[in-house]
């Protein structure tokens, strides 16, 4: 009885979730066939006006970090609850690694790469607002030598080259930063997380000095996504 | 030509999803994981979209299966 | 390209239906994973032109697809990470606690 | 109005500097902690007093093109609500908490952050953002005992809330794909010659999101079971202001982007005070079976929340005054119940009904405070409870929602039957020794503090009303919402 109790909650199920793919298969429908000259007054503003209003021209950095800079500082936010989480729910204890140990070949690989991946990362960060990229992408390839090196060599390996305190420092100082450089719109007569509107100049769009604080909000980011996430990922390995 | 592999991809898409959701094997989900992400980066190059498709080689196909990987290597021992 | 909304739709729902039916508390996180690449593709279906460029302006182009949907997307992608990532560690904790993942065990373990 | 964006920094800020303070400068902790929550309790009230008329700041100095944060009545109510529980909050807390103080007020500072950032903002998507800072923060606070019991119900609550998210999510998303813009007030505008038919399926959406993260009855599951083992000063806050802000959230998104002449006739109004009664009745059933006096306060919530959205749905002027000021009045006895649980948990490990036995002995003052708040809650005269619930029935009546304020009627005797029974419990003779452990002045003062203010917005209603009043202005004609926010 019980198991047929179970298929029909199993179907019960099936049908509600068949039932809701109709729904949004006649919404998606509806929705594509009301179109068409939908007005997109504002991305077009974007396009046509971002280089000159911003001074990036990748314009999902300037959305990014200018005229959406607020989504960003929640978002930064939430990688940094992130690492704290885990940082906190693992307790402080020998760490226990995947198990298996590499030949050397491996390690000496690993080795090599690891210049690289430093300057691709910083590369990323520094051209973010002139190329694709920019602070998440590049803090997120910074954060995998860290990841690297954890799986390779060891937990104390990694953690003895850059110690957690230290990771943790990097990410609140690129938190504090990047709140920091918006207040310095409000210290401008400005508003708060200000760019052009507050006198930083956009200099010549394309160059790597351009695009006013972009660059620098991409560095803080950059900076504190890396740091929070090897911080997770550490802290996922040494969880028993 | 790019329409067809286009479609081609998507149907990769949903048929690695749906492996990945009915298989009974955890390790084979772990590792259609990074199948999956790789597809959709192609997907969002096609798209025209390189700042997203970077973020999602990295994040989706890299450190989120990383994640997979070794909570499974926690749990099943 | 309109069939990729109809792949959306197909994702949405798997996503959905894993994390609703399914016993294992890893498979729920997978489905989390799904939903979450879903909802991207389709930001990023919704700010695609045809025949467009991707949003970098180095000099003038007649189309340019829309950067909002894919600032959008970048956001989406990092906060689904972290929260995946929180996920997993509570999976990690509750198996040491009752050594299974299957949800019906542990609400009979827990009683 | 330069102060409405550092109601949201200053507690992110505060939350950056406790990690390093964490770190490196263990000594500062508790002078930045109660330092920067004075600071922060000047600022809101510094906002809330400028609330009326509102007003409108450009984050980045972008107006329509970027995001902006309007501080009107309805978030100054929000804001208040945090002025009154936050510092109270951080006091008990400072005390309850014995050892590993840092994370949690890291968390506790960041929820609020998002809880304000969702309150000010304007933008549906920053709006989803900072949902999911306050969701996440939540949930590790919720999880903070780090118990077995503790990360299962936080682990479902986790799920819940993102399956919540991703209907909202996805609701966003189709939003912009129709209008192509994600502001509050052209969003409106916009959906202006949008089918009615679309229109609708995107509200089902947004509704259906917000009701998991409300936690309305089918979808309640998750709430009882993040609440049964977290640190109690935390379930002020939680069902203070997590809960709520989902409510004001749903309320935002309804009565400004689709307007009142469009809930009216698509029937929302009547399927949210149905809802409702549905929700109360049932979560009373409940509440009425649990032993662990947190799942019952749980459930209690629940209901609570269920007669807010029959106010705020009702669809009147009145409706939307006596939902405000449940919302508000909720908070604090719902406050001080928690805080009064948490004292007896500190003191001698008490959290099941039978421990707290013949404990109004022992404990006379707080137990009087428990039985104030629990009758306020139950709406009898006096208190606060019976003020806002009253109007309610009034609202409901008439707007013609006659079953609504009838079932309200009984479900005020249902809840009387088991508040009754925890007083009962209380005040019956307990023959053994009981080891307790003297609870401290600060964590006395904050449950006394919310206490009185049950009594003092019974007695002195004008006191809130007078903010409140203006609420409807604001959300049942969207018209001055969208005139201010477009700068007209």
């Amino acid at each position: 009885m019980s198991r047929l109790n179970e298929v029909f909650k199993k179907l019960y199920k099936i049908g509600l979730v068949v039932t809701f793919a109709y729904f949004l298969l006649f919404l998606f429908y509806d929705i594509h066939n009301l179109d068409n000259n939908r007005k997109r007054y504002l991305s077009a503003h974007y396009i046509s006006e971002g280089v000159q209003e911003t001074g990036a021209i990748n314009l999902v950095a300037s959305v990014l970090y200018d005229y959406r800079a607020f989504d960003t500082l929640g978002e930064a936010t939430m990688i940094l609850t992130a690492a704290t989480v885990l940082a906190f729910l693992v307790p402080i204890s020998k760490a226990t690694t995947f198990g298996t140990t590499f030949k050397s070949i491996v390690k000496q690989t690993v080795k090599l790469i690891l210049p690289y991946l430093a300057v691709l990362g910083t590369y990323l960060i520094l051209f973010g607002h002139v190329s694709p990229g920019g602070g998440f992408v590049g803090g997120v390839v910074l954060s995998i030598i860290a990841i690297l090196l954890t799986i390779t060599y060891s937990v104390e390996f990694s953690e003895y080259i850059v110690k957690p305190d230290q990771k943790k420092l990097v990410e609140d100082i690129g938190a504090i930063g990047f709140v920091l450089l918006g207040l310095l719109g409000v210290f401008t007569g400005s508003n708060f997380l200000a760019n052009g509107q507050a006198y930083f100049g956009t200099g010549n769009a394309g160059e790597v000095f351009s695009a006013g604080l972009i660059p620098f909000i991409n560095v803080m980011i950059g900076l504190k996504v890396g740091a929070g996430l090897a911080i997770i990922f550490n802290s996922l390995i040494k969880e028993k | 030509m790019i329409n067809i592999v286009f479609y081609l991809l998507l149907l990769f898409l949903i048929i690695t999803a749906f492996f990945m959701v009915f298989t009974k094997d955890l390790s084979n989900s772990v590792i259609t994981l990074p199948l999956f992400g790789a597809i959709l980066v192609i997907i969002f190059v096609i798209l025209q979209a390189p700042g997203v498709a970077l973020a999602g080689a990295i994040m989706t196909a890299g450190l989120t299966t990383a994640f997979f990987v070794i909570t499974i290597n926690k749990t099943e021992y | 390209m309109e069939i990729a909304y109809v792949a959306v739709i197909i994702l949405f729902c798997l996503g959905i239906y894993t994390i609703i039916t399914k016993k294992n508390l890893i498979k729920i996180v997978f489905g989390v994973t799904i939903v979450e690449s879903s909802l991207i593709l389709l930001l990023m279906l919704v700010g695609y032109k045809p025949d467009g460029t991707a949003p970098i302006l180095d000099k003038e182009y007649e189309i340019v697809v829309d950067p909002i949907p894919q600032a959008l997307a970048l956001t989406t992608v990092v906060i689904g990470g972290s929260v995946t990532a929180v996920m997993l560690v509570m999976v990690i904790k509750i198996h040491r606690r009752y050594r299974t993942l299957n949800i019906d065990e542990i609400r009979k373990l827990r009683g | 109005m330069e102060a409405a964006v550092w109601v949201i920094i200053l507690p992110l800020l505060t939350a950056f500097f406790l990690g390093i303070s964490k770190l490196y400068f263990k000594r500062i902790f508790f002078y930045l902690v109660t330092g920067s929550a004075i600071i922060y309790l000047y600022i809101l009230i510094i906002v809330i007093t400028h609330s009326y008329p509102p007003k409108v700041y450009s984050i980045g100095d972008w107006g329509l093109l970027g995001i902006n944060v309007m501080v009107d009545p309805f978030s100054g109510l929000f804001l208040l609500m945090i002025a009154i529980l936050f510092l109270p909050f951080i006091i008990f807390s400072m005390k309850y908490n014995k050892f590993l103080k840092h994370d949690y007020f890291i968390f506790a500072y960041l929820m609020v952050a998002g809880i304000s950032g969702m309150v000010l903002t304007t933008d549906l998507f920053n709006l989803y953002v900072f949902m999911e800072v306050s969701t996440l923060s939540s949930c590790a606070l919720s999880l903070y005992k780090k118990t077995d019991r503790g990360i299962e119900g936080t682990f479902k609550y986790l799920i819940m809330s993102t399956l919540g998210s991703f209907f909202i999510l996805l609701a966003t998303i189709l939003t912009y794909y129709l209008t192509g813009t994600l502001n509050m007030a052209e969003i409106p505008l916009a959906f202006e010659d949008i089918p009615f038919k679309i229109k609708s399926t995107m509200m089902t959406l947004f509704v259906f999101g917000y009701a998991i993260k409300i936690g309305l009855i089918p979808l309640h599951a998750w709430l009882p079971d993040a609440y049964e083992d977290s640190p109690i000063p935390y379930n002020v806050l939680s069902s203070g202001l997590v809960l709520k802000s989902a409510v004001y959230a749903l309320i935002r998104v309804l009565y400004i982007m689709f307007g009142i002449d469009f809930l009216d006739e698509s029937g929302m109004l009547t399927i949210g005070v149905f809802w409702g009664v549905i929700t109360f009745l049932i979560a009373h059933c409940l509440a009425f079976q649990q032993s662990n006096l947190n799942r019952l306060l749980a459930y209690s919530s629940i209901a609570q929340i269920a007669y807010i959205m029959i106010g705020l749905f009702v669809g009147t002027e009145a409706g939307l005054i006596a939902g405000s000021f449940h919302i508000l009045n909720h908070a604090i006895m719902k406050g001080t119940l928690f805080l009064v649980v948490g004292i007896f948990s500190y003191s001698l490990n008490a959290v099941e009904k039978k421990d707290i036995k013949g404990l109004g002995y022992k404990f006379p003052i707080l137990s009087f405070t428990f039985v104030v708040a629990s009758l306020a809650i139950v709406g009898l005269p006096p208190f606060n409870g019976f003020m806002s619930k009253w109007l309610i029935v009034e609202a409901a009546l008439e707007a013609g929602f006659v079953y609504a304020a009838f079932f309200i009627l009984v479900g005020t005797f249902l809840s009387l039957t088991y508040y009754l029974k925890v007083i009962v419990t209380l005040y019956t003779k307990n023959e053994e020794e009981l080891l307790i452990e003297e609870p401290s002045l600060s964590l006395k003062l904050p449950t006394f503090f919310l206490g009185s203010l049950c009594i003092v917005f019974g007695m002195v209603p004008s006191l809130p009303l007078n903010l409140i009043t203006k609420i409807p202005t604001f959300l049942l004609d969207n018209g001055d919402y969208i005139r201010i926010l477009l700068g007209g």
